[in-house]
């Protein structure tokens, strides 16, 4: 088994410096196949390791070598493959190779076609470290170097300014987070004297509660980074500036879940700290909403698809925070299909706009794409969670957790979202694929996408569908590994009745999104509107001014600080009291050669007067040494 | 009263005048060879002082060698006294006497060395220095003093410049204002203690215990004043900066080197024996008169456009370096002075030395004095080798380790540190600093600067000959390779200074 | 030969470089690069023959200097100084080759050659004057490097850069003269030799005094806020060889010196002292590279970030565990190799346009796409991403000070996040964009010369990166050595109680010994 | 009145002062060399004194050797004045100040 996991974790290393190799010459196809086989063999090797797992197999457990050995700390490459690695191994290769498959298509006419696959290649051999690596420091390699990539991807287009303007915010806003990683690595060493798992975990339960819950919040800070938590949320939208594939992959499908797979990796720490679980839950909860809320009015079609993703990464820590961790785990994977199909169906629709991103400019989409429309449709109900489709599955899940802990105000919460879900949802898909062909006043003459990029996606499609099916087989096989807690609603008449309402709810969230946008009357928005104007909108709209208030009382303060240390305090007052003291001994010499005048009588007077100097001072002290009895008594007499 | 003189020769032990017999001797010899036949070339007048030197040195090996048998030797009714610093300060006279004097074998001509008298005027100076160090008289202390300089004023005049007329006359006043400030001062000791000789004066001083402490601080006032100007300590250093660039550059680093070696035996013989008692207003006063002397010359020497002017403040600034050793008065202290000043002799003679072939008869348009600042910009494109020769001996100037004066000042300081006097160390090494800065300008002028267009390329070489050239090869292999040299050295000026009681 | 393997390192160069006086000029690039290259593989072969599991010192050697005086010439190497000779030989190496034209190239090699010396004899010297010897030769090559191949500014550089420095070596060379001192009224000999001193007791007050001197030396030499004002001029003026050995090799003196010298001296001092050096080093990590983000010189940003960078060694250094220091001396190699690169970067496109001012670039990455891959490498491995060199020293350090203080390291990891903006800032200001000036738009790509310095550095900083074993298994040994050597010695309990023992079960009384030799 | 050993060293003390106040003020070469000798002679008048208050010989050689001295250096400072004299036509110290700073 072991052959299977090192093909499964190098291949993709493999392929990434094979393209590499032609990143400075012009567009290869063979880089793009050749990295896509080579993703495409890591799959195969997870499939393997996943079967080899569910027919009860031992979890495959390698150490590659040393990484870091000094004093107590030792560090090993050290890989596992366990219930609940496979199944990240699972999510990540399928959807890679999936993206891998479609990119080849989607960046044909593009000049970094090699350039391309490489750093998508290095994603994903990033990733399968980051799930993979059996202890926490690994585990920072990879999450370390899935921002790296996420850095590449996001600012491949680099002649684009927002390109590279929102690589780099989220590189840095990855880092704020994994600065609390960092630290919880810290903590781990210190308390526990390993950064193995195991080992680390085994002596968890024998720590003060105190330490414990600062290791999770240090871990869940770095987890807020990746997965993309309030209040270090904002780069994920603005990353959409990447090629769309990169989005599905990394900004929906992997590496934002990545936060997710950290907390329910480590929930043997988060089981002994279950008010730190609940803050997770509450932010999730929190994210979940707030992430819908901004979705409703926006008009970046990428944007609205992100925002989604954002919320429902709210969903998975919500049930990762009360301790359901399969649940988290299965909602993660089911999203990675329906998410990455979305968003290559999003794909699609820019390559058929020439990247016209606003879907109020598109509408009536689906004549010429029908396979487009219908697989992002499909997403759609699985994303909103409509029976049988995989979101039903998970996403329901999470609201019975959250109720059957009694957390009813998260349920609410959870609740409302998903009917917002649903509204925006639709309200994407019926903009674009629905109505008057507005796209025609622009001038476009879409077309459907290449058909091996369709039967690319065909894979994400099916598992959108029917992934909600092997719940239990899952369920089987990952409590193996994680708390094995099911979550009945005790009276099945709630039960029905809570089911039933919220596909009710989502369901009458679907059709009024589809009466408001699917009609001929859409015009693309002009800034009149009453809604437009209203509060509510431009709050939205604006992301709730966050950006705005962290561009102006973060970035700005720290442009502006940075050059007043620099020009007030680096030169003005620490150089130039060096300078100064410099200047002093300089100036003085200056200022006083003038005692050599050159004339022989100021000489000569300057003698003298050396030696009336050293006689007055004799005197002084003769006239003291001789009456340094009175003087004495005169000093104490004064009390000194 | 005739009868009473009963003096046997042998308790006379006029051996003991011998170091300084020789080189009068030289100089009669000089003079009487002129009477025969004058207008010989320089060459043989040289060549006379240099053979009458190293037998001079040769007799202050012997009396080396009889010193670490006998100890110290008295003679000549009991004037002379012949102890481990008078041997080593005359081992550094006669030596530092030994490499001046070729200097004078340039390739161009100077007015002064077509003179014989000024070979004689240079041998008696010699012996005065000798006679002053070799004593512990106050009377053949000033004889000595007079001797040597009377002389130096004369061979300063003979470079037959404006500007050596008047560092002429301007060390010939002040050095006569010195003068009578070391006889009143002597008056004064004589008239507490009725003895001119240091030993007694020390005795009968320590017998009643310091009694008239404010008169012991009036004759030590005007002692330090008159060896202030001798050693150019501030306020009496004035002289020193204008006679240094007045004489020519051979004769300035010879003064920057024998006559304050002597100086320094002088004060350590008077001084020490005061702090050793405890008169606190000396350490004092000494203690401002070092850190003032280092420091004010530093930041003289930093502003200064002349190399050769800045020179002069530094040898000021090393002087009151120096002085810290009698300041602070332990063999230890006293074994650093000698080891300090050796080098010293090195790398000064070999900087001197540098300005001295490097000697214009005329000076360019772009020249503000004979030896100014750019004058040596871009030396190391015309010619290399002796700018890498200069810097060698700036580097050592300042202290770079592991060139010669590293080592001294390592010695000093640590010195300063044994003692207790551990802010004055942190003063002298932070001294050293400010000094960096002014020998890091002339190597700056040297290496990084581009040469002035039209300067004349041979300029630096202008004077040199072959001894000269291995003179300064010899001050530059000794600067570098001090490391060798240092640990014989120290072994020996320890043995000896220890013996002789300092 | 083998016998005296540190000296031949030392003085080869030295003797290669006054020959090379003689050789005519056009001949002379292949002469340095012979010689360097004889150098390198001297220290690599000083590397094959180290016994990797030994902790104390190896291939010493002892020569009486000045007895009388207890100055002795006395070598040998440990893990910690190893790696750095390596670096050092490494660096001139690729240095000489990687020569551009330039006036005066025969004494350039020189000077690098004669720099050789002094590096490699500040690394290998146990004896505080040897060491001081190198150490103040040091300044002289480098001196003449800035001075005469610098910018505009050269000349106040460089005196900047010679005094300032010397200043500081000043004050500690009056703290070792008393050393010495100590030294001589325990023992009743004189002795410089560091392993001497290694033994010495000395008093907390004494060593807090003590420490404090060879802090100043050290401080400004490392440099250390708010001694490092010296250090941006040096880099901004100097030619582009000298930066790379100026922030490659000349800036780790200080650090080095810290744990040679400060570390075991005085470890009550180090422990008092720990925290408010902490602070400065927080600063130097946060400040400076926050400076570095104002800057618009890109050279200046590189100058500044290394300033932050030797805070994190700093930082590690006094975590004063196992863990601490050997990553801040791995870290030391580590931003040798990234600090060396960058600066080697910067000077391609100086050489190419004469200007460093990053507005006067934007969009290179379409025109030079190899400089710009291996400048993002670089840039990556300085923000410290994983398997790149400087991950490991930065986790090591960050991880050791975390044992100290939990707060501070938090303050101090927000490096991580301060240090990606500059240099991403940078990053993309220089190679994102569209390609905006007529200039830029034919620069050549990356030439030979310059790949033979580039590829070497990209590949040592990946490789140890992803395993940096056999260079952090000697340096572990020879740290532990130090750590339980500082952990007996210490006598105040809070002392006793920061270092860590290592010798858990043994009680201490032999290991002492150990730890010296 | 007894004239005493202080009568000679106050009058020692006063000549010395004179002369001090002389080297200063005077601008004239010629007559700063005066000066110059009224100190020394100053000296010479304790010496003398302190000597047979004593009844010791050193003080009277000391005086003797100062007198000796005294002689050589006129001869020395004559010269050069002359010398000067001849090259500036003038003997004022005034004029002899090129070398500054």
């Amino acid at each position: 088994m072991e052959v299977y996991l090192y093909i499964a974790l190098f291949a993709p290393l493999v392929g990434s410096l094979f393209a590499a190799l032609f990143t400075a010459t012009p567009k290869k196809m063979f880089t793009g196949v050749i990295a896509s086989l080579l993703i495409i063999s890591a799959f195969v090797s997870s499939t393997i390791l996943l079967m080899y797992i569910l027919n009860g197999g031992e979890p495959v457990q390698v150490e590659m070598m040393t990484w870091m050995a000094t004093g107590d700390l030792y560090i090993p490459f050290g890989f596992v493959v366990d219930q609940v690695s496979v199944t990240m191994m699972m999510v990540v290769t399928l959807v890679s190779s999936v993206v891998h498959v479609y990119s080849v298509g989607y960046m044909d006419h593009d000049k970094g076609f090699n350039r391309f696959f490489s750093y998508l290649s290095a994603f994903v051999f990033s990733m399968m470290v980051l799930v993979m690596s059996d202890n926490f420091a690994g585990l920072f390699i990879g999450w370390e170097g899935v921002g790296l990539c996420s850095w590449l991807l996001i600012g491949f287009w680099y002649h684009k300014e927002s390109a590279t303007w929102a690589a780099n915010e989220a590189f840095i806003m990855n880092r704020i987070a994994d600065l609390g990683m960092l630290i919880g690595l810290f903590l781990i060493y210190w308390n526990t004297g390993t950064l193995q798992y195991t080992e680390a975990f085994a002596a968890m339960p024998g720590l003060d509660t105190e330490i414990l819950a600062w290791m999770g919040i240090f871990l869940f800070i770095g987890a807020m980074g990746k997965s993309a938590q309030f209040p270090l949320h904002t780069w994920l939208a603005d990353a959409m500036e990447g090629p769309t594939p990169v989005s599905a992959l990394i900004h929906a499908a992997t590496m934002v879940t990545a936060g997710v797979y950290l907390v329910v990796r480590a929930n043997p720490l988060f089981d002994l700290i279950p008010h730190v679980g609940l803050f997770i839950a509450s932010l999730g909860a929190f994210v979940a909403l707030f992430a819908a809320s901004m979705a409703l009015v926006n008009r970046d079609m990428k944007r609205i698809i992100a925002y989604s993703t954002l919320s429902q990464l709210g969903y998975m820590f919500v049930a990762a925070g009360l301790g359901a961790y399969w649940v988290a785990l299965f909602h993660l994977m089911a999203h990675a299909f329906f998410k990455a199909l979305l968003f290559l169906g999003a794909g699609n629709v820019m390559h058929a706009m020439h990247d016209e991103l606003d879907p109020f400019k598109m509408g009536g989409l689906k004549k010429p794409m029908k396979w487009t429309f219908i697989m992002m449709t499909l997403a759609s109900v699985a994303l909103a969670g409509i029976y049988p489709l995989a979101g039903f599955f998970s996403k329901d899940l999470i609201l019975e957790v959250a109720f059957v802990d009694h957390h009813y105000i998260l349920y609410a919460v959870l609740l409302f979202t998903a009917g917002l879900t649903a509204f925006y949802s639709f309200r994407l898909v019926a903009l674009i694929f629905h109505g008057e062909e507005r796209y025609k006043l622009f001038g476009i003459h879409p077309h459907e996408a290449y058909k091996y990029m369709l039967i690319g996606m065909s894979p994400l499609l099916i598992l959108a569908i029917i992934a909600g099916s092997f719940k239990m087989t899952y369920f089987e096989m990952v409590t193996a590994l994680l708390p094995a807690t099911e979550y009945h609603i005790h009276s099945h008449l709630t039960f029905w009745i809570m089911t039933i309402g919220t596909q009710l709810f989502v369901a009458s969230s679907i059709v009024y999104a589809y009466k408001k946008y699917a009609n001929n009357k859409i015009t693309v928005p002009d800034g009149t509107s009453k809604m437009e104007n209203s509060f509510a909108y431009k709050l939205l709209f604006n992301q709730y001014y966050i950006p705005y208030i962290y561009e102006e009382y973060l970035v700005k303060p720290y442009r502006e600080l940075s050059t007043i240390f620099w020009e007030q305090i680096d030169l003005k007052i620490v150089d130039a009291s060096v300078d100064g003291i410099a200047g002093i001994v300089y100036g003085t010499g200056e200022k006083t050669r003038a005692m050599q005048s050159g004339n022989l009588s100021t000489m000569l007077k300057w003698m003298v007067a050396g030696t009336v100097g050293l006689l007055s001072l004799a005197v002084v002290f003769g006239l003291a040494a001789r009456y340094s009895d009175e003087i004495m008594a005169i000093l104490s007499g004064l009390g000194v | 009263m005739l009868e009473s003189v009963n003096v046997s020769l042998e308790s006379l032990n006029l051996i003991t005048l011998l170091p300084m017999l020789i080189p009068v001797i030289g100089a009669l010899l000089i003079l009487v060879i002129d009477m025969f036949k004058s207008g010989q070339d320089k060459s043989l007048y040289v060549m006379i002082a240099i053979i009458f030197l190293f037998m001079d040195f040769a007799s202050l090996v012997d009396s080396a060698g009889a010193f670490s048998q006998d100890g110290t030797v008295m003679g000549v009714f009991n004037v002379m006294l012949i102890d481990g610093l008078a041997i080593l300060s005359q081992f550094i006279i006669v030596g530092a006497s030994i490499v001046f004097i070729p200097l004078s074998l340039t390739s161009k001509r100077f007015h002064e060395f077509s003179y014989p008298e000024f070979f004689a005027l240079f041998l008696f100076m010699i012996a005065g220095f000798q006679f002053m160090v070799a004593t512990d008289n106050l009377i053949l202390i000033f004889v000595g003093l007079e001797t040597a300089s009377l002389a130096l004023y004369t061979l300063i005049a003979m470079h037959n410049r404006d500007k050596s007329f008047e560092a002429a006359v301007k060390y010939f006043t002040m050095g006569a204002l010195a003068a009578a400030f070391f006889s009143f001062g002597s008056m004064v000791f004589y008239a507490l203690t009725g003895s001119v000789e240091i030993n007694q004066i020390a005795t009968v001083l320590a017998g009643n215990g310091y009694a008239d402490i404010a008169y012991v601080l009036v004759a030590v006032t005007f002692m330090l004043a008159s060896l202030g100007f001798k050693l150019s300590l501030v306020p009496f250093h004035t002289w020193a900066p204008d006679v240094y660039e007045g004489s020519s550059a051979s004769m300035a680093g010879y003064m920057s080197i024998v006559p304050k070696i002597a100086g320094f035996i002088v004060a350590m013989r008077i001084f020490e024996f005061l702090i050793h008692s405890g008169v606190e207003w000396l350490e004092v006063v000494l203690y401002i008169f070092v850190v003032v002397t280092m420091t004010a010359a530093n930041m003289w020497a930093l502003v200064q456009t002349d190399v050769k002017r800045m020179l002069a403040y530094s040898s000021i600034s090393h002087a009151g370096f120096v002085m810290a050793a009698i300041l602070i008065g332990t063999t230890q202290s006293n074994s650093a002075l000698f080891l300090y000043w050796v080098l010293f002799a090195f790398t000064n003679l070999g900087s001197f030395a540098m300005l001295w072939i490097s000697r214009q008869k005329n000076i360019p348009w772009y020249q503000t004095s004979d030896h100014s600042y750019n004058k040596f910009a871009g030396m190391i494109k015309t010619s290399p080798i002796a700018a890498v020769i200069m810097a060698l001996f700036m580097l050592s100037l300042a202290g770079v380790p592991p060139f010669a004066l590293f080592w001294g000042k390592l010695y000093m300081i640590s010195s300063a540190v044994n003692a207790g006097y551990n802010a004055l160390a942190l003063i002298m090494a932070l001294n050293s600093a400010i000094a960096g800065y002014y020998y890091l300008k002339l190597i700056i002028y040297m290496f990084m600067k581009e040469p002035i267009v039209g300067a004349d390329e041979q300029v630096f070489t202008n004077n040199s000959s072959l001894p000269l050239r291995s003179i300064i090869g010899f001050a530059a292999i000794g600067t570098v390779f001090a490391f060798i040299l240092v640990n014989p050295l120290l072994e020996f000026i320890t043995s000896f200074v220890y013996n002789s009681g300092y | 030969m083998l016998d005296h393997i540190l000296s031949i390192l030392i003085f080869f160069p030295a003797l290669a470089a006054i020959l090379g006086f003689a050789i005519q000029k056009d001949s002379i690039r292949s002469y340095g690069i012979a010689v360097g290259a004889i150098e390198f593989s001297l220290s690599l072969l000083l590397w094959f023959m180290f016994d990797s599991n030994a902790s104390g010192m190896q291939f010493m050697e002892e020569l009486p200097l000045v007895p009388v005086f207890g100055i002795n010439y006395i070598l040998g190497v440990d893990g910690i100084s190893l790696f750095i000779i390596i670096l050092s030989t490494f660096f001139t190496l690729i240095g000489i080759a990687s020569l551009g034209e330039m006036k005066n190239i025969k004494y350039m090699i020189i000077t690098l050659l004669f720099l050789q010396m002094t590096m490699t004899g500040v690394f290998a010297a146990l004896d505080a004057i040897v060491f001081y010897v190198f150490w103040e030769l040091s300044l002289v090559p480098m001196l003449y490097i800035i001075g005469a191949w610098g910018g505009p500014l050269r000349i106040y550089a460089s005196i900047k850069f010679f005094l300032y420095t010397f200043t500081g070596s000043l004050v500690m060379l009056v703290g070792m003269l008393f050393m010495a001192y100590f030294y001589y009224q325990a023992s009743g000999v004189w002795s410089f030799a560091l392993l001497d001193w290694y033994r010495l007791i000395l008093p907390e007050n004494l060593q807090l005094w003590l420490f404090a001197a060879f802090f100043v030396g050290f401080a400004i030499k490392v440099p250390m806020f708010p001694f490092h004002t010296w250090l941006p001029y040096a880099h901004g003026q100097a030619p582009t060889i000298g930066s790379v050995m100026l922030a490659a090799i000349l800036l780790k003196m200080g650090t080095y010196a810290f744990v040679r010298f400060s570390l075991p001296l005085f470890p009550d001092a180090s422990v008092f002292y720990m925290m408010p050096i902490a602070v400065l080093a927080i600063i130097m990590i946060i400040y400076t590279a926050m400076v570095a983000y104002a800057q618009k010189d890109i050279k200046q940003v590189v100058a500044y970030s290394s300033v932050s960078h030797m805070g994190v060694i700093i930082l590690g250094t006094f975590a004063l565990n196992v863990e601490g220091i050997s990553g801040s001396v791995f870290l030391m190699l580590g931003h040798g190799v990234v600090a060396g690169a960058l600066f080697f970067l910067v000077g391609v496109i100086y050489d190419r346009r004469h200007t460093k001012m990053m507005s006067e670039f934007g969009g290179l990455a379409t025109v030079m796409p190899r400089y710009a891959t291996i400048f993002g490498i670089m840039m990556m491995a300085s923000v410290g991403l994983p398997l790149t060199i400087n991950f490991v020293g930065e986790f090591l350090s960050f991880l050791g000070f975390y044992q100290q203080s939990h707060i501070l390291t938090l303050i101090a990891g927000s490096g991580i996040v301060v240090g990606a903006i500059y240099m991403l800032a940078a990053f993309k200001k220089v190679f994102f964009g569209e390609v905006t000036k007529e200039e830029n738009k034919n620069l050549p790509d990356l030439n030979k010369k310059e790949l033979i310095a580039l590829v070497p550095l990209l590949i040592i900083s990946i490789w140890l990166g992803v395993y940096p074993k056999p260079v952090l298994g000697p340096i572990n040994n020879s740290v532990e050595s130090i750590v339980q050597l500082m952990h007996d010695k210490a006598i105040t309990s809070e002392a006793k109680s920061r270092i860590p023992n290592l010798m858990k079960d043994v009680k201490s009384a032999g290991n002492s010994e150990e730890g010296a030799n | 009145m007894e004239i005493g050993l202080n009568h000679y060293l106050a009058l020692s003390a006063i000549l010395f002062a004179i002369g001090l106040i002389g080297v200063m003020r005077r601008k004239n070469l010629l007559l700063l060399f005066l000066a110059t000798e009224i100190l020394l002679n100053s000296v010479n008048v304790a010496f003398a004194a302190i000597s047979h208050y004593y009844g010791d010989l050193t003080g009277q050689m000391f005086a003797f050797f100062v007198i000796a001295i005294a002689a050589s250096e006129v001869a020395v400072g004559l010269g050069l004045l002359i010398v000067w004299h001849k090259r500036h036509g003038n003997i004022d110290l005034d004029n002899m100040s090129t070398m500054r700073g």
